[in-house]
Formats: C-alpha cells, structure tokens, sequence
C-alpha cells in the first residue's frame, strides 16, 4: 500500500474514530435514546476490508456496525441523525444505531439478532452467482456470534454451494460483559471451526488496517475466482463498553492497556511516519476529520425530528402499512 | 388442459408457471431436487428448470430462509420450501425478526421480495410436531402475508401473486388438501392477495375459513341447508392482507357469524376477525360470535383422537344449530 | 424489608427466594453470573448461590432452552433466561415443539417444570429487533403457562408460583416496568398462576390490560373518571391459564369492554380475549368491543415514531370516550 | 465380549429387526396410519450403545428411533400398539411412531424435530452432574441433523460445561433422499466436526454390534470420569426406505448391495459362529425373537383404541388440558 492510500485510511478511520466519540458524547448529554454499539477500536477491519472490496459487493453488519456504515460511504451526518432521532438519520429514525444500513452502496444493513445476518450474506453471494455479476459478500460479526446455530448452517451451506462469501470475525474477546474463552470450546472461535466446513480460516491482526486490506484482498479473490468462502479472524478490542454507558469494569487493567498501545490509529500513524509522510500531512487529515464530524454533530442536531405519520409507512412495498381491508 | 388437477400438482406448476416467466424465481429447500419434495410439490422443476433455478439444501432451515432473504435483497425472487410448517419454528427469527422487518426498519431502503412456502395442518396422524396449523404464528408478526389456499385454482393464482409480489409472503399449502382436485386454473390466472371469496351464499348465518376448513364449511352449509339454514361461506384465502371488507359485508347480509379455523382456539386466527367484527360489526350482529377452532392441545397421533381436537363438520353444524336457538 | 422495590430487583429477590427454597432450581443465561444480567435482574445471585446454581452460557439460545429442557426432565427446575423477549425468535422450535408438547405426545410420561424469564415489549427506543411484546407468540402455543406480571409484588409472588409450577412457564418481565416500585411482597409471597386481578373497581367500563399496559390503563382510568366515567381495571397477570372468569365478571358489572395490549392488532392477545367475550358475554355487552393494541408495524426507533405505535394513555381514553357515545 | 453377552445382543437385534418387519407390514395393511421410519440395519447401533450403558443413563432419540425405544427396554407389543393407534400403546396413542418414548428407563423421547433433541441431552446430562448422580446422557442423531443450528449449539455448551454427554451419528449415508456428502463440506459429518469443538470425534462400524458397543463403552467411561463430551460417528445403511412406502431408488444398486451383505444380524451371527456357538443356539434366539414378535402383533391387533376423552389430557401435570378458566 502506497503512503497515500494509508492515509486515506488513516483519515477514515479518524473520521469513524471521531464519530463514535461523538455518537458517545451525544448519547451522555441525552441527544441519543436507546442504545448504542461503539466501534471505536474495530476501525481498521471496516476500513481495511471496505477497501479491498469492489464498489458494488454486499456488506452485512451487527448492531455494531456503524463503522461499516461509515467505511461504505455514509456520512457522519446520516448516522449520527439517525442516532439522534432525525428525520434526515440514515433509516430516518426508523432503524436507531444497531441498524445503520445504506443500501445504495451496497452496506445491506445492521442486524440485532446475534449471527441472522449470516445466512443472509450466504443469500446475497448465491444471488451474486446466479446473476453473473461478479460480486461477492461480506458478513462482519463478533466473536460470540460464532457460538450460535446460525453460524453453522450459514459456513456449511456457502461451503457447500461453494459461494463467494467471506466471514470475517471481530474477535474482541468479549461478548458483551463475558470473555469468550469462558464459553466457546476453542481458542480461535472462528478461525478454528472454517476446517469444519472445508473452508480456509485464517486470523490477522484486526488492528492493522494494512494486514487487514491485505487479507481481506486475498480471500475477495480468491470467492470471485469460485474458490468459495472463507474465514477470516481479526483480533481487535473494543475501546468503550460493550454499549451504552458500560464501562466495562470486567476487563483486567492491564488487557485493557496492552490494547489501547495496539490501537489502530497509532499503528497506521506509525507506518505513515516511516513511509516518509510528514507529521503535519497526518495531523491535516485528523483535523479534516475533526471537521467532518464537528459539522455533521452540528447538521444532525440542527436537523427536524421525523414527522410522526412516518410511524405507519414502510411496511410493504408500497410504502404503506395496510393490513386489511 | 386436463380436466382436473389435484392441488398437489397446482402447486408445482403454479411454481413452474412462474418460473418459466421470469428467470429470477429460484427455488431452494429439502429434497425438492432430483426427490421433487416430500410432498411431490416441486415436481418436475428441477427437469425442467435445471441444478441453477432448483437447490437441494442441507437440514437448515435457518440459512435457507436466511439465504432467500439475501437473495431477495439483492434481485433474486427466491421461493424457499421448509417441508412442515411446524419447522417454520427453527427458522422463527427470519420470519419473527428479519424479513418482515427489513425493510420498515431500514426507512424503505430494501424489499424482500420472496416466498416461503410450506405443508402445513393436521388430519393425517403425522403427530404433534407435524401437524399443526401455524399460519397463527405468522399473523402475530406485522410485515408478512400470508397466503392459504383452498383449491387447486386458487393455489395457482394465488402463487403467481406471491412470486410477483415484491412483499414476504409465507404461503401455507395444506397437507390435507394435497391429493384433492379442482378445475385448473387458465392462463395467466392471478388471484389478487387479499380478496376473499365467497363460496357459498346464504341469508341466516356467515361461515369463515381458510384453507382446510372451507370443505369442512362447505358440508356443514349442505348439511345446514338440509334443515333449512342458509350459510354463507366466505373463503378469507389471505390473512394478511385480511378482507374484513368481504367478512362484513357478508354479516351485512347474515347477521350472524361462526369462524372455522385449525388453529387452536387460544392465540388463533378466528379471534383477529371475531375482534374486529365485535367492534366494527358490532351492530350488525344478532345472535353471539362462536368460534370453531382447534382444541387447545398438541396435536396427537391417533385418528379417534385427532378428530376430537380439529374442527369437523359435525362440529360447525353444532356451532351454527346453537346459534340458531339464539 | 424496604419501604418500596423496584420491579428489577423483585426479579432477582423472586428467584432468590425460590433458590434458598429449593436447591434444584438452577439459572442460565447469557451474562446472568458475575454481570448480574443485562438488565440487572439477577443481582446477587452468582454471590449468594455460587457458579453451580447460576450459569453463564455462549450466545446459544437453542442451546439455552434446550438443555433447559433436558434438565426439567431429569429431576432440576431450571430458570432459563432469554434476554430480550425477541429472541424466542431464535430458540421457538422449544418452546413451540417441544417444551410443551412433550408430555402430551408421550401420554403423561414426563413433565417439564421449567421457566423461561426474557425481557419484554418496548417503549425504550431499543428498536425493532428488541422491543417487541411477544407474548402473544406464547398464547399461539398450547402447552405453555404465560405469566406477565405488572407490579414488583407480583413479580415476586408469580415468580414464586411459577418455579413451583410442574408446567413450563413462559415469564415475560416488561423492560419498560423494571425502574417502577411498588411494594415489597411479604415472605412466602405466592400469586396463584391464571388469577387476574381487579386493580381498580369502576361501573362504566371494563379495561383489561397486562404488564405495561396496567399502569397505563390505570391512568386513563384516573382521568376518565374525571369526566365522570368509572373504568374497572383488570390486570391478567397471565394470559394462560386465562381468567376469563374475571374479565367476564366484571363486564357483568360494566358491560362495556376495552382490551389493552402491546401486541399488534393482528394475532394480538386482545383478540383472544374478546372472541370469548363475542361469545359468552354477548348478552352482557351494551356496546362495541374495542381493542387498543399496537398498531401493525415492526416497533420504529424514534421515540415520537415508537409513540405512534405503542398504546397510550391518551388513545386508551380516547377509546373508551367513542363507546360511551355508542 | 464373550458369546453369552454376544448371543443376548444378537437375539435383541433379532427382536428389532423383526420388529421393524412387522412395522412395516402392518403399515402396507393400513394398520399403521401416519408415517414411519423404520430402523431394520441401524440396529447394532443402539443395542451396542444401550449394552455400554448404565440402566439410569439417559438416551434420546429421533424420528427414526425404535430400535432405541427397544433397546431401552419397551416391548415390541408396546411399540406396535403405538404404531397402531392402540391405547396399550407406549404413549396411549398420542405419540406415535416418531415420539416412542419410555421414560421409566431413562428412554426419554423421540423428537421428530431433526437436531432438537441434541440440547435436551446435554441438559440432562448438565442434570446428572449437578445432581452428583454419575449418570450420562446419549444423544442418537442422523447424518442430515449435523447441518442443523442446535447441533452447533450443542456440542459447544457439552463442550464448554464437560458435560457427561455422549454425541451419538448414525451416518446411513441419506437425509431423506439426497445423499448427505451432497450438502455437507466434510466427509465425515459428526466426527470431522468435533474438533471445532475441542472434543474427541471417532468413527465406529455401526452395524459391528461389538466395535459400537466398546466404543460406547470407553467415551461413557471417559465422560463419567468428568473428561467431557465426545462424539461417536457409527456408518450404517438403513435396509427401507426413508419413511412408509419409500422404495429408495435414488440409491445406486451396487451401494444397496454392498451394505446388505454387511448387514449387523449376519455380522455378529458370524461372530457367534467364529466364538463357536452353534448354529441351533442361534437360530434358537431366532426363533424366541419371532415368537416375541408374533405375539406382540397379535396382542397389539387385539388391543382397544383409546378412549377419544383420553384426547383432552396430559396436558398439564395435573392431568388436565384447561386453559382458561
Ligand atoms: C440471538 C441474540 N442473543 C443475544 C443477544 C444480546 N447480545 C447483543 S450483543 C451480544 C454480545 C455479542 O458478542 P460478540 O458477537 O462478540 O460481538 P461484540 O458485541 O463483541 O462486537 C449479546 C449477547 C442478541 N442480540 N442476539
Ligand atoms: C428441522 C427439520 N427439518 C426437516 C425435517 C424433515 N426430515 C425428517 S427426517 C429428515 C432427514 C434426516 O436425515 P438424517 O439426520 O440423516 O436421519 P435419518 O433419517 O437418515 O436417520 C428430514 C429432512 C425435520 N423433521 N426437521
Ligand atoms: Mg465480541
Ligand atoms: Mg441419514
């Protein structure tokens, strides 16, 4: 990777970064309901798979997801609307923070049920196929998603139907105040199932944006060439919570520190700096980052909330929700 | 163009009519390969259409009405079969939670446009996991619609309107239906979701059913006539959308109304319509509300003993001579 | 005993009770041990009984329920948690196949004294994948005892009958309620499972509410009888056993009747409800039967979208206001 | 093993096999309603496993599961009449052939849901070790039940917890029609599987009555010594077709031929032979297998239907099917 494409994901991943700083600042002062998922931490996995994707491929997420929302071309803007309850949010208002989805480029949505959105990742590569289009798919999860039933079915029929589908894992090792080691029978709980369905699995460290492009890239080629899917485990820690305001007390002082050192901005920082780029290039593109969320923070909360009769539209196609006569 | 078709066969060629119109409709789902179902529903398909339009899946019912919905994101019309409607259960959170949510939930952005269908109800001593009516599960869930046809006709028309349908439609086939025959559908046949039929007319007192339970109504009417009763029976086909419209305007006519479903009567559909009707049909009524439905048990295995908790003829004729004396 | 609880912690007092009872009452769920629950419902309890009575499991609700079930049959009462009501969606194969046919279709062999508790319905801007109010899904299956309790007492005292129960029972805790206080239950607090309760007398009309739905229709109560308009208020505490009994009893009293669920119109327990009502209380009703419920959409994000959707206490007065002028 | 235990083996096989015959019969008389799934070849699996257990262990069966109901100690008569819709039967009739369940010795259930049954048994094997009892559960599954959701689920909580709970596949090669290598991405279904979850994964001749009860015998050792789950693959062919009158021909000819000369009646009866019992002693457990049999027919013919009331029990503990008052 050439030092202007890292930096180009540095500055996205400063912008995902910010956001979620954002997302939490605005959740503390009461601007946001609900509940909220922080990425802060996974920035390189989206960001480092997002660009070793073809525009038009499929994305699929978890109710932590807004940093593949962001790596797929929403803006700062539509998704913190949409966490702040505005008629200009992503979903307008409908969806919340787990389900950021922008199906215009192909970011097919954010999914609250643990592992449901596997299947649908293997439907959208076997659609892929039958269509000729040359896409593949991609489903991001979490480390305790690999322990539900959904998982299975989803790795043995892609291996099956031999598609064009890649699982990768955000290994956070947590699922949500629980360390998966506790419960999940072996070390790697994605990488180290892939054999039981034929498939390669493979880990890398989820931190580095470049290795994660790298590895992402790879596998993307080898499920267009109709070699099939595959498993890709990236490591990864998580810098808030598990939501909300959980402050994560469960994590020993000094796992928590080990990876604060191994985090994904610093780490690009520091390949950016050997490549030669000036320190004032990097601090420029953080403080366009700073820009873009200081101004979408401003345009979200300035934007109007969505008009109530919106509540019974959208069911069906139609855009009505009628369900009698 | 035979004379006769038997529902069982409907169903195949309903899928392959639709199939030979449009090359996005796929079908996927257990042994309804090279084995055309367990039920002889996919018939054909896979000589027909070939290993590209007909996939044989493992034992997961999840990833194939995961993958169907996927696929339904992303421009395929995909019909996914789960063999017993009972299975619907291993795979409740894409019917529960995903597909009729998808789109609500992502402010428009998406339809899933796809058909899942399944053998549904009891009568053939299959037993307690494989014999239930669920099509009760579907209607708690607001997002799907759901189709039950009652004739081999209908099952045709009413699949080409649930293929094309850019909505998710569960479309239940009844098992105790399957070997019954009809007049074929014509060309082109699509019967609108939605519009209920009324089968059978008469003045003293409505009959609602669906699927299953319209032959039970229609002998019950014969039978009522005998006595000199005048039932009406309404086929709802759909219960979502639900054509109240039709229920009241024959209870307009009636005055009285007894619904005849599978579905236990806790939790059944029956009780949708009876609530409406006591609201919005309030005045028009006579005489109570009665609803023959399924005991409140698992279904069990013995004929002497199934006949007891589903619905039968003899039983309508008591619901409707009771309401009579009203 | 404090002067009031909260609804949380009665749920973590009721299972403790039941845990120093009976030593083969054991918990499972995902983060119920050292995190206490997400929702903070079962505080205390890895502390108090240890980690072979309070047992935190990997993302398998399947797994869950299922071993759930196995342990029933083998001697233990287990309490199995499902965090968020939504998703039975994920484990409905037992608690719609299995659990509670099992003893049926072995003729009595074995039984299943298990409870499963999840956190229910919405009104907390969760969206919606975690806000629906499921029990009607529950009232769908034969074979299942559904206790949905409003108050911290009763959390206790049905939480107390419900694992003394040899039936499986599905116990919904409200998310919206788990903030509220009320009275401390006395010890050996026990609420017969299927007795509704009265919660406020009245002459005009008849609210049948559960769970979130008591408070509210509480409410509108105190602000219709402002207007002069008595509105009795039973509580159902459990749809089953249903105790129409009581509902009837008091629409003898009132003869007007509005029903008050969180569940969506179509398939909601409303309709079931009111289906007895069409039938058995139709000589007692002076009006229409009207059925405040949610409308029928997934649950919206936004609180003014969510507001649209789930009862009020506005539309439950508004309801009642239109059968006074009938 | 030595020829007395063997003989007894044999005869119980016998007694299954003829069972299975009559089953069939009766369903072509039309004495049979509903469905069936008969169990003639898989035999050697569940008289092996059930001789490697204690009378207290726990098993749980499928759909296709009266060769465990059997061998768990129902009566042929009590299975019949079952099938037959006879209030003898092992259920009153409310069962039937897919749900033969005989809980007074620890048979608890046949579950026509594929995969379901996976997690009751490692619950009531999480049951005997919270209870200290020493028992172990077992849990006989198809091919076509290791592609399901529970099944995942299943092994990773035994594996997880430790649980004394045995994962019993008898690979017969077929779902229903389609052959399981078709929708499966490994060869061995169960046992290749059982690494992703850290537990051991053996493969057994399913239709050698000794090999499956030695293997039996040493994982039930090993998971009552608090060693953990395991699972056992035991290859076998089913001698009908999947389920009433299917004649099978979607299997190749040469397959059916190979596998009925390598049926388990013929393989321990050449076992006896080798342990030199002679041929009169066998055919003696012959002939006491038939007569149990015939009898269990004509007893079952003879029995009452149940009583229609019967139809409105059982549904809760007290007895009672009230669900409202
Ligand atoms: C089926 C299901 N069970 C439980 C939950 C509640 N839940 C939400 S997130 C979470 C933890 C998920 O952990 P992991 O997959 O590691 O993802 P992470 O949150 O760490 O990114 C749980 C248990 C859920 N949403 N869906
Ligand atoms: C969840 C579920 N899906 C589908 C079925 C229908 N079905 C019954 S048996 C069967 C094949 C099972 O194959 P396998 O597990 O190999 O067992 P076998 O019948 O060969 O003993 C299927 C698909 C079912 N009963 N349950
Ligand atoms: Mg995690
Ligand atoms: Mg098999």
């Amino acid at each position: 990777m050439d030092s202007g494409e890292l930096l180009a994901r540095y500055e996205q991943m400063a912008v995902i970064r910010r956001t979620e700083k954002a997302a939490h600042d605005l959740f503390l002062q009461g601007l946001v309901k609900g509940t909220t998922h922080l990425a802060a931490g996974h920035e390189a996995i989206a960001v480092g798979a997002s660009a070793a994707l073809r525009d038009d491929d499929y994305v699929f997420a978890t109710y932590r997801g807004h940093h593949h929302a962001l790596a797929r071309g929403a803006t700062p803007e539509e998704c913190l609307a949409e966490l702040m309850s505005r008629a200009t949010g992503l979903c307008g208002a409908k969806g919340g923070s787990m389900h950021l989805t922008k199906a215009s480029t192909g970011m097919l949505g954010s999914y609250a049920i643990v592992g449901a959105h596997l299947p649908m990742a293997v439907g959208a590569a076997w659609s892929a196929r039958l269509r000729g289009s040359g896409q593949i798919a991609v489903a991001f999860f979490g480390d305790g998603a690999t322990n539900i039933g959904a998982f299975h079915e989803a790795l043995n029929l892609a291996a099956v139907w031999k598609l064009p589908v890649l699982f990768v894992c955000e290994n956070n090792l947590y699922m949500e105040y629980t360390p998966i080691a506790d419960v999940t029978a072996v070390d790697r709980p994605a990488a180290d199932r892939a054999p039981a369905y034929g498939i390669p699995g493979e880990v890398v460290d989820g931190n580095d944006v470049v290795a994660v492009q790298e590895a992402v890239a790879a596998l993307a080629r080898r499920a267009r060439a109709g070699d099939g899917p595959a498993v890709l485990e990236a490591a990864t820690y998580r810098h808030f919570g598990h939501s909300r305001t959980d402050p994560a007390t469960y994590r020993p002082a000094e796992e928590v520190e080990r990876w604060l050192k191994h985090d994904p901005l610093d780490l690009a920082r520091g390949r950016l700096t050997e490549l030669g780029v000036p320190e004032e290039t990097v601090t420029a593109a953080d403080e366009r980052a700073r820009d873009v969320v200081e101004r979408a923070v401003e345009a979200a909360k300035g934007a109007p909330p969505p008009d109530p009769r919106e509540a019974l539209t959208d069911v069906w196609a139609d855009g009505s929700a009628a369900w009698r006569t | 163009m035979a004379d006769v078709i038997t529902y069982r066969e409907a169903v195949a060629e309903g899928l392959a009519r639709e199939m030979r119109r449009d090359a996005s409709v796929v079908c996927l789902g257990e042994d309804i390969g090279e084995a055309g179902g367990v039920f002889k529903t996919t018939a054909g398909l896979l000589k027909e259409f070939g290993p590209e339009r007909v996939w044989d899946t493992p034992i997961s019912e999840q990833a194939i009405v995961g993958a169907a919905m996927g696929a339904a994101m992303t421009g395929m019309r995909p019909v996914a079969e789960i063999m017993f409607s009972d299975f619907l259960a291993c795979c409740w959170d894409y019917l529960a939670n995903e597909i009729p949510k998808v789109r609500y939930m992502t402010g428009g952005q998406v339809t899933v446009p796809l058909v899942v269908r399944t053998a549904n109800g009891g009568g053939l001593g299959f037993g307690a996991q494989h014999s239930q009516a669920t099509e009760n599960w579907a209607l708690t869930v607001p997002g799907l619609k759901i189709a039950a046809p009652a004739t081999p006709a209908d099952v045709i028309g009413m699949m080409a309107a649930a293929i094309r349908s850019d909505d998710p439609v569960v479309f239940f086939e009844h098992k105790g239906l399957l070997a019954s025959k009809g007049a074929p559908a014509p060309p082109e046949h699509v019967v609108e979701l939605g519009r209920a039929a009324v089968v059978r007319e008469g003045a003293d007192v409505t009959l609602v059913a669906l699927a299953s339970m319209v032959p039970v109504a229609l002998k019950a009417a014969a039978l009522l006539a005998e006595e000199g009763v005048g039932a009406e029976v309404v086929d709802l086909r759909c219960l979502v959308p639900l054509d109240m419209s039709t229920v009241l305007a024959s209870l307009g006519r009636t005055s009285r109304l007894v619904t005849v479903e599978e579905n236990p009567y806790q939790g059944g559909w029956g009780a949708t319509v009876v609530s409406v009707v006591a609201d919005e049909g309030f005045g028009l009524l006579d005489a109570p509300v009665r609803r023959v439905a399924g005991e409140c048990v698992p279904l069990p295995f013995a004929d002497a003993l199934e006949e007891e908790v589903i619905p039968t003829v003899d039983k309508v004729v008591a619901a409707v001579r009771s309401l009579a004396a009203y």
